[in-house]
């Protein structure tokens, strides 16, 4: 069982502010930042991680077992786990949400997750409605075969879209489920006031005795980040989901008593430069080690206040595989002339840098547009709303660079392949696909494969470094330029308890609702 | 009558600013009004007239007029020196005023019955169930029928007479101590004005108003004056009783203006071609023959037409050349509607031809010939001149439309066109608002006259002007006539004019024509009853002969709208001798 | 028919007084003095603007910026301070005069163009033509400009002309309905009548005398036109139609920097500013251009 | 009357007919696929495949629009594809927000700019009309954002007496509507100011005068209706300018309309929320012209519906 935070109280009510609409908190589908969390606390799966880490855990399963050939995963159930309408959870129920994930009927933008499960392709084929590698042993024993060795596979487990639903309510609600969550988690909704507030209510039969902490949570929605921090600082508001609006920062963060509440925190985030590895002249390996050379990512972070870390390869360092001996390509204009002048261009060229057009994008495109000039490319900008930028990038000569700011990538889970897959590896290199430098490598697509398959925990070690020679080989074909990982700046009213790390959760963003707590209830 | 008087103007001086710097409009005018007196102010276009009235009511328009001398004293109230919560009370309460148009000067989108309450209340404490009370009082007192109902509606579903009326109305609901009436009957055709008058009489007997009234009609002066005011150029230039100023006029510009009067029976002076072409008929200039315009009104559930005017139905007449036909009748009778169908600005049916050519299926080019034969002056001549433009291109403006000369040619012709008409070549570059309204008038008939056209249709186009200006006019006109030979359309309900300038007349009642002849056949011997009330209806210039009640109208004019299909009954003309046509008529 | 020139009238030389030219009349009254002036001096700024700062519109000085990042306010070197990338602000708002002089002169002259001749054509022809133009315009008006702006941008190369157009195609239509109601009644006065029956063809009836009467209608619309276009241009070029960045127009200097007014407000300030002295500078000229063109308001300074 | 009515009601529905047609046009022809965006980043070709299928994506333009058509007329507005909600619901939860928005400011800019106007027209030529009309230009210049935020900074922060944005109570109402009628009020001055300065030059107001009406009837009473009319026809095109404006206002005021819903739509190429908040908003401006030109000839009773 849990260990309680023995300061934390009981009770209390929070409020969080939003700006975007909350999209559907149906597990299968809701896949956006903002949702992610709230999901998480409406639902549990049979795997989590430990609050404020990244360290694996299991949750609804009590215990698992892998058999030695990692392709088959048996899962013990946590008794007595009920859902919200009071029904007990049990084996069938997670082979349905399996079942139900992978059909396409769902629409579920995280099926491709469970590609590895045995029979994935009938289902998602319409050939069938029951995955044949999920079986219910028991009521409490859940056992999984795999195609193949997957070594992200508890991972997979752990994402929301594997997060278990009771059959009854979704089947009541239909498409409307997302409005109408039922789940075993901390909390249940209680309101939901389309484009103005949700509730969310303590669920006093969780299974994590003691937890949540906080009785009512309350999301309202359509507030802009400068007026939520204002009514931050009025005492109206405990979290501003949006986080501190760039315009506020260094307002905030000179003001020591403002910047006591603000925690810092890393995020599982690079922001890159994608440049397409099918167009000329970024067909070309000099160039686009040129333009790695070129940008000059210190200032860049400057523009940003200080908000990230300059990045030299594409994980993120807090993620397991990362490089800390790796040192990437330097600032250095002259070789990156010397570069071009090598591939043909010496006197540079034309091109396109397209960028999502919420601030801070614009200004970062133009940083590097002012860096790319110095070496002779002559980059004009496509600031466009993400759809569109999306839409470019998944046409094979649709961009030659996009700026990733705001579109891309939080990873969905805390594992070095999935930098790799949808948007390194040549799945992701198709129409419409978001390989947006549509590098393809064969060879490291059989390397990634590999070292996926070393599902033993005991290798963690081995198969880290295997995925650290991958991005190593990525980044000698350079088919990005990475620029910089944001760090995350979650601030909060001085009610709010809780260890720090809970703040910066790397799977709770903006914070782990199910641990938090006030400070000033009784 | 008491001995002190109700008004004292004295020495009042006039002024507006203008491009120029300042100059008096009106300068060192003194009267006094007594009680229950009747005082006329009259004189030419432009001498102050209006401007003294809105004095007296200190309504000057602002910022560019302004009192720069004299007094004004109520009783015993200076007005000048009142601010303007004082005169506030004093307006519409102890003095009011009819202004000179009476189609625009009331609110068009507010209930005549709102208008007329609102008066009552704001100087009278009373309930507004009260003051709705002396309204329906004051309305039946003008004698507007149905006067209840009448409250609800707007003054555009009232005639001209009516909105005077109304006015008038509104003036004396509170009965002032002085009544301004500024030209109020200019507007009205001679049966109304006959009517409006006897009631301004009518009140002044009950309560004892004082009335000061400007026009410029001399049959009006001598019918209702006791003293009469002579201005020109902003100064009285003679005062006295109305019989001493009919009788012995003592200046020259009011023995001028008596002599400009049209009087009837005075246009036997002119003969000679009229008669000629009796029997001579050269090829008519125009001819209407059996001439319908109709105008659909649409209503009822599904918006479609339910019922017609009969704005015109079924006229014919045809005008020689050299020749002046008149056509006269009263409000709303279907005058300006035929002569608008002859100017081809409302589709209509039957025939019409101008100098042979039948105007329906013409072509472009052709049309835009026939429009060189025929030109219009319209009933109002500020309203027809493009505000925006100078009047010297407005009237080079159908010599450019034609392709005429070059434009050199045309200036030296427009030049040569104002000062045939009167003017000033170098006034060429004003605009129509800087012209008093007998000016405008000019202009107006030098742009009809720049084409030569064969046919000029004169609507109303004298009855705005005062009679010196107006006999200016007629002048013209007739000169131009003997000069180039052009045939006129002549529109007026001022009978006297009629009989001025006509070769032959037209007399219309409801559309239709229901006697016509020449000018000695309808004066001498009028037929139909109702030419003969018309020319009862006039005035005469002469306090002598001054009546004491007019006919007053036994009805409402019937209205031409008709429900569909229920076309009125035609009137069928007999010619009674010499060309002498009379409707038959069973009901009058 | 006789000669054109009917010789029965003499000719009379007209008198030779020249008419006081609009300019002349215009540079007589202070306000629309001032109003000239500031249209000259930003016409000038923007041709000039290379010439006039010595730094470059899109250069992200180094020392542009504090430590933290923060843009510099104004001071000695920089007038009237610098943006969030460090750039001088003076030179980008020089520069920014060109698309928006472009966006809204040219862009909301043609809005008022098309406006006009839609509304005064629908408001004159009263039949089929005048309904049929009046639904379209109905139908444009309830046609969201946004999204057609949107779609122009995917389909053609977006550009600082395609954001006119886009302006132009979007804003006519309120113009339209405005000069259509007036126009209707205009059609209604007798001096119109009058000019038909000198055979006035339709277009000199519609252009020589009605347009005049419009006027006062047009300079309102037009001049508020002016900064409601050149702040559209800053939303279209958001959303990826029209100037791109570092390409500045007063316009998207607000619209990127607005969050940072109260850290920032010269960079809100000073664009704002330029914004509304040059609509105000028009208005004061369309003012005067009013009454001059007004006869019957002469004499009123 | 109803005759009337019944025309332009069946005229409205075809326009509201084309701008649907134009509309679905357009955002057919846009390059985002919304099925990539439903389906993901790891999802497989055949994934993509089997929901364009479902949703019917794979049809020819016509079929679809037909479909979307005949779903219309049974009131279903199909679902969003990014927040997965009927779309009517989304909508219909939002709009009386909007409505709500709409009607304060409406009556902000009248009661401002009307009265800006109405002064700016009595004192014509002296400094106060020269203040009020730069001060027009500033309403209509100044940005949006910016001037929401400073209110609400003054009036709600510093200040406290309204509340920090959110939806509920007329205090809620009254700073966004200011905001947005600020703007309008601008327009609306200018177009009072100069019929204003028409009217009083009639005569009809100088009968009111010589009546010994106090200023105000006189104002109020006679000028007012007569110089109302242009701002009845305003007051119909108003309605579509206002969707402009509505977006960055509800968001600063975190006001639950539908400016905010069409505006992250736009953001997200959200087809389904586009078109359904497009014909809304296209009905609301159709019927605001209607409402204008039926009303107004219970302003001036010389017009007649025709
Ligand atoms: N608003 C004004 N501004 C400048 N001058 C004016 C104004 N109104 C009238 N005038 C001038 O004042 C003079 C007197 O005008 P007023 O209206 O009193 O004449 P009137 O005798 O009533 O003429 P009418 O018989 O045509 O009504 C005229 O010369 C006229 O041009
Ligand atoms: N466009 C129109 N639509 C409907 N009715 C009209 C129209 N024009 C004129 N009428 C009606 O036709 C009838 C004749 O009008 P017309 O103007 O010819 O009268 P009139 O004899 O010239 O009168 P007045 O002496 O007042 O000028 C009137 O009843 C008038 O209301
Ligand atoms: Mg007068
Ligand atoms: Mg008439």
């Amino acid at each position: 069982q849990e260990t309680l935070d023995q300061k934390a109280k009981q009770g209390g009510a929070i409020t969080i502010t939003y700006k975007d609409d909350v999209a559907t908190l149906d597990p299968a589908i809701g896949y956006d930042w903002q949702n992610w969390s709230m999901i998480k606390s409406l639902f549990d799966g049979l795997m989590d991680y430990e609050p404020g880490t990244t360290k694996l855990r299991p949750e609804l399963a009590e215990s698992y077992e892998i058999s030695p050939d990692g392709k088959t995963f048996t899962f013990k159930l946590r008794k007595g786990v009920k859902f919200h309408n009071g029904r007990e959870m049990t084996a069938d129920d997670v082979k349905y949400s399996l079942d139900r994930v992978t059909n396409p009927k769902t629409q579920s933008p995280g099926a491709g997750f469970f590609a590895s499960i045995n029979g994935y392709e009938d289902v998602a084929g319409g050939k069938s409605e029951s995955l044949s590698g999920v079986s219910v042993v028991d009521p409490s024993t859940v056992k999984i075969e795999l195609s193949r060795p997957d070594a992200t596979f508890l991972h997979v487990m752990a994402i929301n879209f594997s997060h278990v639903v009771p059959k009854e309510e979704v089947e009541k609600y239909g498409a409307d489920f997302g409005k109408h969550p039922v789940g075993t988690g901390a909390y249940k909704m209680a309101e939901w006031t389309l484009g103005q507030r949700l509730v969310f209510e303590r669920n006093a039969d969780y299974w994590n005795k003691g937890l949540p902490y906080i009785d009512k949570i309350t999301f309202e929605i359509g507030q802009e980040p400068i007026v939520a921090l204002l009514r931050l600082q009025n005492g109206e508001v405990d979290v501003p989901g949006d986080g501190i609006p760039p315009a506020k920062f260094q307002e905030v963060m000179a003001d020591p008593e403002q910047k006591a509440r603000v925690v810092e925190g890393g995020q599982l985030q690079t922001g890159y430069v994608t440049m397409n590895t099918t167009m000329a002249p970024f067909d070309n390996v000099k160039v686009r080690q040129a333009v790695n050379m070129a940008i000059n990512k210190d200032r860049i972070v400057k523009l940003i206040n200080n908000r990230a870390v300059p990045a030299n390869q594409p994980l993120p360092p807090s993620m397991p595989g990362y490089d800390k001996a790796f040192t990437g390509y330097a600032f250095d204009v002259e070789k990156a002339k010397a570069l071009l002048g090598e591939a043909g261009h010496p006197e540079g060229f034309e091109t396109e840098l397209f960028v999502m057009n919420t601030d801070p994008n614009p200004r970062i495109a133009q940083a590097i547009q002012q860096d790319l000039a110095a070496i002779g490319i002559k980059a004009s900008i496509q600031s466009l709303a993400q759809a569109n930028v999306i839409a470019a990038g998944g046409e094979k000569d649709g961009a030659p660079m996009i700026w990733s700011g705001g579109m891309a990538w939080i990873a969905d889970f805390p594992d070095p392949s999935n930098f790799y897959g949808p948007i390194l590896g040549c799945g992701g290199a198709v129409q419409g696909g978001w390989n947006w430098s549509w590098y393809c490598n064969k060879e490291l697509d059989e390397k990634a494969a590999a070292a996926d398959s070393i599902v033993d925990p005991a290798k963690a070690e081995e198969r880290a470094k295997l995925w650290s020679d991958i991005y190593a080989k990525i980044m000698a074909d350079a088919p990005w330029a990475p620029v910089f990982n944001e760090q995350r700046f979650t601030m909060k009213s001085p009610r709010m308890g809780g260890d720090d790390k809970l703040y910066v959760d790397p799977v709770h963003i903006p914070i782990n609702y199910d641990y938090v707590y006030v400070n000033d209830v009784q | 009558m008491s001995d002190k008087p109700v008004l004292d103007v004295a020495g009042l001086t006039i002024s507006v600013r203008g491009e120029d710097g300042e100059r008096a409009v009106v300068s060192d005018l003194s009267f006094a009004l007594g009680r229950g007196e009747t005082l006329c102010i009259a004189g030419e276009s432009g001498s102050g007239k209006s401007m003294t009235s809105l004095a007296i009511m200190a309504l000057l328009p602002q910022p560019a007029a302004r009192i720069s001398a004299g007094s004004i004293r109520l009783g015993d109230t200076d007005l000048i020196d009142l601010d303007e919560r004082r005169m506030r009370r004093i307006r519409g309460n102890r003095i009011a005023m009819i202004f000179q148009e009476p189609m625009t000067s009331l609110n068009p989108v507010l209930s005549i019955g709102r208008q007329l309450i609102e008066a009552i209340e704001a100087h009278t404490g009373v309930s507004r169930v009260q003051s709705r009370q002396l309204a329906i009082e004051a309305l039946t007192a003008v004698r507007i029928p149905e006067a209840e109902s009448r409250l609800k509606q707007y003054p555009h579903e009232l005639s001209g007479g009516m909105r005077q009326r109304v006015m008038i109305a509104m003036a004396l609901a509170l009965k002032p101590d002085v009544l301004i009436a500024d030209e109020p009957t200019t507007a009205l055709d001679v049966t109304v004005q006959g009517e409006v008058l006897e009631l301004l009489r009518d009140l002044q007997r009950q309560h004892g108003t004082s009335v000061i009234l400007i026009t410029h009609d001399m049959g009006v002066v001598a019918e209702m004056a006791d003293r009469v005011i002579i201005m020109r150029n902003g100064r009285m230039v003679e005062q006295g009783k109305v019989a001493d100023i009919f009788e012995r006029p003592a200046v020259d510009y009011t023995r001028e203006l008596l002599a400009a009067v049209p009087r009837m029976g005075t246009g036997a002076a002119r003969q000679g071609s009229s008669e000629t072409t009796e029997d001579a008929k050269p090829a008519a200039v125009a001819v209407a023959q059996d001439l319908h315009v109709r105008f659909d009104l649409h209503g009822g559930f599904f918006g479609r037409v339910n019922r017609r005017v009969h704005a015109v139905e079924g006229v014919s007449f045809s005008i020689a050349p050299n020749e002046t036909l008149s056509l006269v009748g009263e409000s709303g009778c279907g005058k300006s509607t035929t002569a608008k169908a002859l100017a081809g600005l409302v589709p209509y049916s039957g025939e019409l031809a101008i100098g042979g050519r039948n105007l329906s299926g013409l072509g472009r080019d052709e049309r835009k010939a026939v429009r060189r034969d025929v030109q219009m002056i319209f009933q109002d001549p500020y309203a027809s001149l493009d505000p925006r433009m100078r009047v010297g291109d407005l009237v080079a403006e159908p010599l450019l439309i034609h392709n005429i000369g070059t434009p050199r040619e045309r200036t030296e012709r427009v030049a040569a066109l104002f000062e045939r008409v009167g003017l000033s070549a170098d006034q060429m570059e004003r605009y129509p608002h800087e012209f008093s309204g007998g000016q405008r008038q000019r202009i107006c008939i030098a742009r009809a006259l720049a084409l030569r056209p064969k046919l000029i249709i004169a609507d109303e186009s004298v009855s705005a002007l005062d009679v010196s200006v107006q006999a200016r006019v007629l002048q013209l006109l007739k000169e131009l006539q003997r000069e180039f030979g052009v045939a006129y359309l002549f529109i007026s309900h001022d009978m006297a004019v009629v009989e001025n300038i006509s070769d032959r007349v037209a007399v219309m009642y409801l559309g239709q024509i229901v006697e016509m002849g020449t000018r000695d056949q309808i004066f001498s011997n009028p037929r139909h009853p109702y030419t003969r009330r018309l020319i009862e209806a006039v005035p005469v210039p002469d306090p002598v002969r001054r009546r004491t009640r007019f006919a007053r109208m036994d009805r409402e004019i019937p209205s031409p709208v008709r429900k569909l299909g229920d076309a009125p009954k035609k009137l069928v003309l007999a010619d009674v001798g010499g060309g002498h046509l009379v409707a038959e008529s069973a009901d009058r | 028919m006789t000669s054109p020139i009917a010789p029965e009238i003499p000719a009379i030389a007209p008198p030779a007084r020249p008419r006081a030219g609009v300019w002349s009349r215009l540079a007589k009254r202070p306000l629309a003095l001032t109003g000239l002036v500031i249209i000259a001096v930003t016409v000038a700024g923007a041709l000039l603007a290379p010439y006039l700062t010595g730094y470059d519109p899109n250069e992200q000085l180094f020392d542009g910026l504090t430590l933290e990042g923060a843009p510099l306010p104004p001071s000695a070197t920089f007038w009237l301070g610098t943006d969030l990338l460090g750039r001088d602000l003076l030179t980008r708002i020089l520069h920014g005069a060109r698309t928006s002089l472009i966006i809204g002169i040219v862009a909301n002259g043609a809005a008022l163009l098309i406006g006009t001749l839609v509304g005064i054509t629908a408001g004159y022809f009263r039949g089929y033509i005048g309904a049929a133009l009046m639904r379209f315009t109905d139908l444009m008006m309830a046609f969201p400009a946004l999204l057609l702006a949107i779609c122009l941008a995917a389909v053609f190369q977006p550009s600082l002309w395609i954001v006119a157009m886009v302006i132009a195609l979007v804003n006519w239509v309120q113009t339209a309905r405005i000069i259509f109601t007036e126009t209707s009644s205009l059609a209604e006065r007798e001096f119109i009548d009058a000019e038909r029956t000198i055979g006035a063809s339709t277009g000199r009836i519609l252009f020589r005398h009605i347009l005049p009467h419009l006027l006062p209608t047009i300079i309102v619309w037009g001049t508020l036109g002016i900064s409601t276009t050149v702040l559209l241009e800053a939303t279209l070029s958001y959303l990826g139609i029209g100037v791109q960045p570092p390409t500045a127009s007063w316009g998207n200097i607000i619209f990127e920097n607005q969050t940072y007014f109260q850290a920032a407000p010269w960079l809100v300030f000073f664009p704002g500013a330029a914004i509304l002295a040059l609509a105000l500078a028009f208005n004061l000229v369309g003012d005067a251009l009013r009454d001059i063109l007004d006869p019957t308001q002469r004499g009123r300074a | 009357m109803i005759a009337y009515l019944a025309r332009r009601l069946i005229q409205a529905a075809l326009i509201l007919l084309g701008v649907s047609l134009i509309t679905f046009a357009l955002l057919y022809l846009l390059p985002a696929d919304p099925v990539r965006q439903i389906a993901g980043r790891s999802a497989t070709p055949q994934t993509v495949e089997s929901i364009r299928q479902q949703l019917g994506l794979d049809q020819p333009f016509i079929v679809q629009y037909w479909r979307y058509l005949t779903n219309l007329l049974s009131g279903d507005l199909g679902r969003s594809y990014i927040q997965r909600s009927e779309v009517s619901e989304l909508i219909v939860s939002r709009l009386p927000a909007s409505l709500l928005l709409m009607v304060g400011a409406i009556l902000c800019e009248l009661v401002i700019g009307l009265s800006m106007g109405l002064i700016a027209a009595v004192k014509r030529g002296t400094a106060t009309d020269q203040a009020l009309m730069v001060g027009s230009f500033i309403g209509v210049s100044a940005p949006q954002f910016v001037v929401g935020l400073l209110l609400l900074y003054v009036f709600a922060v510093k200040l406290g007496w309204f509340p920090i944005g959110g939806y509920g109570t007329w205090r809620h109402m009254v700073l966004p509507s200011l905001t947005l009628g600020i703007l309008g009020a601008g327009w609306y001055s200018r177009m009072m100011r100069s019929s204003m300065i028409d009217v009083l030059r009639q005569d009809y107001v100088r009968t009111a005068r010589a009546k010994g009406l106090a200023q105000r009837a006189v104002l109020f009473g006679h000028a007012l209706p007569n110089a109302i009319l242009p701002v009845v026809a305003m007051i119909g095109i108003d309605i579509g300018l206002f969707m402009g404006g509505i977006v960055v206002v509800e968001s600063v005021f975190g006001w639950p309309g539908i400016g905010q819903l069409a505006w992250q739509a736009i953001q997200r190429v959200d087809i389904p929320i586009i078109m359904g908040v497009t014909l809304v908003s296209a009905c609301a401006i159709v019927l605001g012209n209607l409402l204008a030109d039926i009303v107004a000839p219970f302003i001036d009773p010389r017009i007649k519906l025709r």
